[in-house]
């Protein structure tokens, strides 16, 4: 695939707004269709895109396997530390309404922030995945 | 309550039959784990069908509309349409894994391959 | 700011939650040992002070985000599921610290704290299935529990843990996925997930086709998650072929956790409600378990490998807890709750001596043991020890439950089922007796050398050994524990 | 149409096809259930079900083999068990409500309490986020965990020893 100049043009042009548009369904979970999950996988798929045209090990030096490895426990210990921080503040595990003065405030940054922690663990879980599968193939070692 | 309301339910259960036939009589662990995943995605329209209200539209709360569909059963599928990749996923390593150590994915193949050693 | 102690609930169940991403983050695997040891103890004695303090016939309730219980999700802890609680963490605190030379010798070094980050994501599924008051959250928690599972068995260096992996996948998976079927089903008749909730309005639905299926498939799902006879298949495979401490954790808790769910929906969450037609599901439930037991017993007498020996007998043990279901009345499910304690802390006591038979040995082949006892004294006879709990001789663990099945069977009027519990213990004598003679009568091949497991593995397998024969004389928590947790299951969620 | 598809990939031998049809397969899924109005689900479903899976099978595909080699075998049992759940199941639904019955109890037990009260106890109009994050945040912590889980018990499973020759 290291021929293929329109490939390569293109995937650099589309890969900055795929993850723009990730960014927007993470954030426009709220409005419309979306969420962590989603923006997670969409994000996901446009550094993979990047690996399928730049190869493996291209993909591999812009997000390094411990970064990933991090982005995995991360997205959790995110989501659960929101909950353990609604303990802390006096109410129950995962009550947003205490994490801002206004109840209905602090709903809302709950939700963002939770949905963020999906949005890194998904993401680090699609990438990893695909580093595992694709690094198979060929022999490429692990760290 | 007539049949022709169940419609939903009977495009289910054709589907379901399906991924569950393929799922119990192919040998070949990918099918399998394709038959697996309509199995599960059958599923999906039990929750979800019963859910829509005629007239009605998707639960994103706006003053135009007045009827919404039942937002319940959508979040519950969210999460097993989620559960189920991960399950696929996890399938696939595995299969991945024994295509290596015996070169096969049949799954007779494997099970005379087996039988071969010790025992 | 609360006391911690009104978190309990939460707590006992992210706690390990919590420790596998953090497992991740350290990737070393002395210290991942031990977190999931510290995390393992913390579990435990936060199930034992849930398990004093729940109230004489009530329960202690948690709910998530403060959202009161049918519009949010909730844990409801009362003596049943306080009960189950208690053994999953004990057997996690126990096989916790035995898991490190055992993993060292049957998994390769890279993946050792992977092996830790799973154990604990297991551990915290169990815990949250048994502690939640939500159908959903319940399904939410098996599938946890059950891919951690399915990575735990295959994660060895034997490759025939792989296709039994694969096998208990799909098995699984179908059994998951048919429970969701039937819990859609009674979501459709109720309109809430909350079990408590769904009870109460299940008493007020008039149709009973859609109850009766849902009762169908919820059973069917979970007795493949059971290894319930004839959807065992999965089972000898996965625990002979996966790591010890993995079929040790397994055989004591995965099984028994899904039973008591299925006990769950059966007494507390139908109960009343059940259709008249499932007791016929009851008959047919008699004639499995006996079916399972003897058909069971008998394969396990004619293995040439310990550890599948091992697993057939927990098919067969399997069938005493189901009768005690199908008995249906106040002391078959005491039995069978507090078989899920006895039979656990038996099997666990057992898989663990055989790891350390397979950390000395490299195999539990009959053959290869002949004259163990001269090699491994203490192992055998633990294992000797813990064997008759498996039979249920008097004055060990096993007898209770057998003593409460025999009445329970005998109130039913059914004198020949009775019969046939005291039979079909003669005949895991019997497999019992063949380790004995291997161990004991056969002369060793080759020479004899004293190789006793070491000490950080018999210690805890002993404690459970012990405890085979401590819960045989001294029933005072097992049994009354038990007895309360039947009474729960059978009062429901008033 | 999906039925069609789903039978097809019965039929079909060839590993590619089957993984390229049950793409479709998703897609089609997808569209029905925009049409029942589950329009996050059907994002997640398109994403997941025809991208996510099929780039795992395609990966599989690639690391093991393309065709399925073996015939089938012993067709009948599985079609009888097939058929006998479907018949539990048609046997169940007859009993539910009919479709788009307001009156029926899914429609009047918890759910109004969400459309009603989620805008003002959330300030968030897509109910769906509302009851997903916050009201069963607890069930979305539980599936993050899965994904977690999954990902991994990838990474155990497939990890390689680092090359020391």
């Amino acid at each position: 695939m290291r021929s293929h100049l329109i490939l390569r043009v293109v995937a650099k042009l589309l890969i900055p707004f795929m993850l723009l548009f990730a960014l927007y369904v993470q954030f426009h979970g709220d409005f419309g269709p979306g969420g962590g999950f989603q923006a997670g996988v969409i994000f996901a798929a446009a550094i993979i895109l990047y690996g399928l045209i730049y190869g493996l090990p291209a993909a591999r030096l812009m997000v390094p396997d411990l970064v990933v490895e991090s982005m995995i426990a991360g997205g959790v210990l995110l989501y659960a530390g929101v909950g353990l921080a609604g303990i802390a503040l006096g109410g129950n595990f995962l009550d947003y309404s205490v994490l801002a003065a206004d109840p209905v405030q602090g709903q809302h940054r709950g939700i963002l922030l939770v949905e963020f922690g999906v949005l890194i663990t998904v993401a680090g879980v699609m990438l990893k995945i695909f580093y595992v599968f694709a690094g198979r193939g060929k022999g490429i070692d692990e760290t | 309550m007539t049949v022709g309301s169940h419609y939903g339910y009977w495009a289910m259960m054709t589907l379901m039959i399906i991924g569950l036939y393929i799922l119990i009589a192919r040998g070949n662990l990918i099918k399998k784990l394709v038959g697996l995943s309509i199995f599960q995605t059958s599923v999906y329209l039990l929750y979800i069908a019963p859910g829509k209200l005629i007239g009605g539209t998707a639960p994103i709360i706006a003053e135009k509309f007045g009827i919404y569909s039942n937002p319940l059963p959508h979040v519950l599928i969210l999460t097993a349409i989620v559960v189920g990749v991960a399950t696929i996923a996890l399938g696939l390593a595995l299969v991945v894994r024994i295509y290596e150590a015996y070169g096969s994915i049949e799954e007779d193949e494997i099970i005379e391959k087996d039988s071969g050693l010790e025992r | 700011m609360r006391l911690i102690a009104d978190h309990l609930p939460i707590l006992q169940v992210i706690l390990p939650l919590l420790a596998a991403p953090l497992i991740v983050l350290l990737r070393n695997a002395t210290l991942a040992w031990l977190l999931t040891v510290a995390v393992s103890w913390v579990s435990f004695a936060i199930a034992l002070t849930l398990f004093f303090a729940v109230p004489d016939g009530g329960a202690i309730y948690y709910e998530m985000g403060n959202w009161p219980m049918p519009i949010g999700i909730g844990y409801r802890i009362d003596a049943a599921s306080a009960y189950v609680l208690v053994l999953v963490s004990l057997i996690a605190a126990v096989v916790a610290p035995y898991a490190r030379l055992s993993i060292a010798a049957e998994v390769e070094r890279e993946r050792h704290y992977l092996f830790y980050a799973m154990f604990v994501l297991c551990v915290g599924g169990l815990l949250g299935i048994a502690a939640t008051n939500d159908a959903f959250n319940l399904f939410v928690f098996l599938e946890i529990s059950s891919l951690s599972s399915y990575v735990l068995i295959a994660i060895g260096k034997n490759r025939r843990a792989f296709h039994a992996s694969f096998q208990y996948l799909i098995m699984g998976t179908i059994g998951a996925t048919f429970y969701i079927i039937g819990v859609g089903l009674l979501y459709l008749m109720t309109g809430t997930l909350n079990l408590a909730d769904m009870a109460e309005r299940l008493s007020a639905v008039e149709e009973t086709r859609p109850v009766l299926s849902a009762l169908a498939f919820i059973t069917v799902g979970l007795s493949l998650k059971i290894a319930l006879f004839p959807l065992h298949f999965w089972l000898p495979n996965a625990y002979s072929c996966a790591p010890s401490t993995v079929s040790a954790f397994l055989a004591g808790t995965a099984t028994k956790v899904s039973v008591y769910v299925l006990m769950r929906f059966i007494f507390s969450v139908f109960g009343p409600r059940l259709p008249l037609e499932a007791l016929h599901l009851f008959d047919a439930l008699i004639v499995l378990s006996i079916a399972a037991t003897v058909v069971s017993s008998l394969v396990a007498v004619f293995q040439t490998d310990l550890k599948r020996m091992l697993a057939y007998s927990s098919v067969a043990q399997i069938g005493y807890i189901s009768l005690g279901i199908a008995l249906n009345n106040a002391d078959g499910l005491t039995a069978s709750v507090i078989h899920l304690f006895n039979h656990g802390v038996t099997k666990v006591a057992l898989f663990m001596l055989a790891g350390g038979i397979v950390l000395r040995l490299g195999t539990t082949n009959f053959d290869s043991m002949a004259g163990l006892s001269r090699r491994m004294p203490l192992t055998t006879f633990g294992f000797v020890l813990a064997g008759l709990s498996l039979i249920g001789v008097p004055a060990s663990a096993g007898f209770v439950t057998k003593w409460y099945l025999v009445m329970a069977a005998l109130e039913r009027g059914h004198w020949w089922l009775a019969a046939l519990v005291v039979a079909t213990s003669l005949i895991s004598a019997l497999y019992v007796w063949r380790f004995v003679e291997t161990a004991y009568l056969r002369e060793p091949v080759g020479e004899v050398k004293r190789v006793e497991a070491p000490l950080a593995m018999l210690i805890p397998a002993w404690i459970m050994v012990i405890a085979c024969t401590y819960f045989g004389l001294e029933t005072a928590y097992s049994l009354t524990g038990a007895q309360e947790a039947a009474m729960a299951l059978m009062r429901g969620f008033k | 149409m999906t039925i069609v598809v789903t039978l097809a990939i019965t039929l079909q031998r060839n590993l590619f096809a089957v993984v390229v049809m049950s793409g479709i397969y998703s897609f089609l899924m997808a569209t029905a259930l925009v049409v029942l109005d589950a329009v996050d689900v059907a994002m997640t479903e398109a994403a997941v079900g025809a991208g996510v899976s099929t780039v795992l099978l395609l990966g599989a595909i690639h690391l093991t083999q393309g065709n399925e080699t073996r015939p089938l075998r012993k067709p009948l049992l599985p079609l009888v068990v097939a058929l006998g759940v479907g018949a539990a199941l048609i046997y169940g639904t007859l009993g539910l409500p009919a479709f788009s019955d307001p009156q029926a109890p899914i429609h009047v037990h918890v759910a109004p309490h969400y459309i009603e009260q989620a805008m003002a106890e959330t300030g968030v109009p897509n109910v769906v986020t509302a009851v997903l994050a916050s009201y069963r945040g607890y069930d979305t912590l539980g599936e993050t965990i899965v994904v977690f889980t999954a990902g991994i018990g990838v990474i155990a499973l497939l990890r390689r020893r680092r090359r020391r020759e």
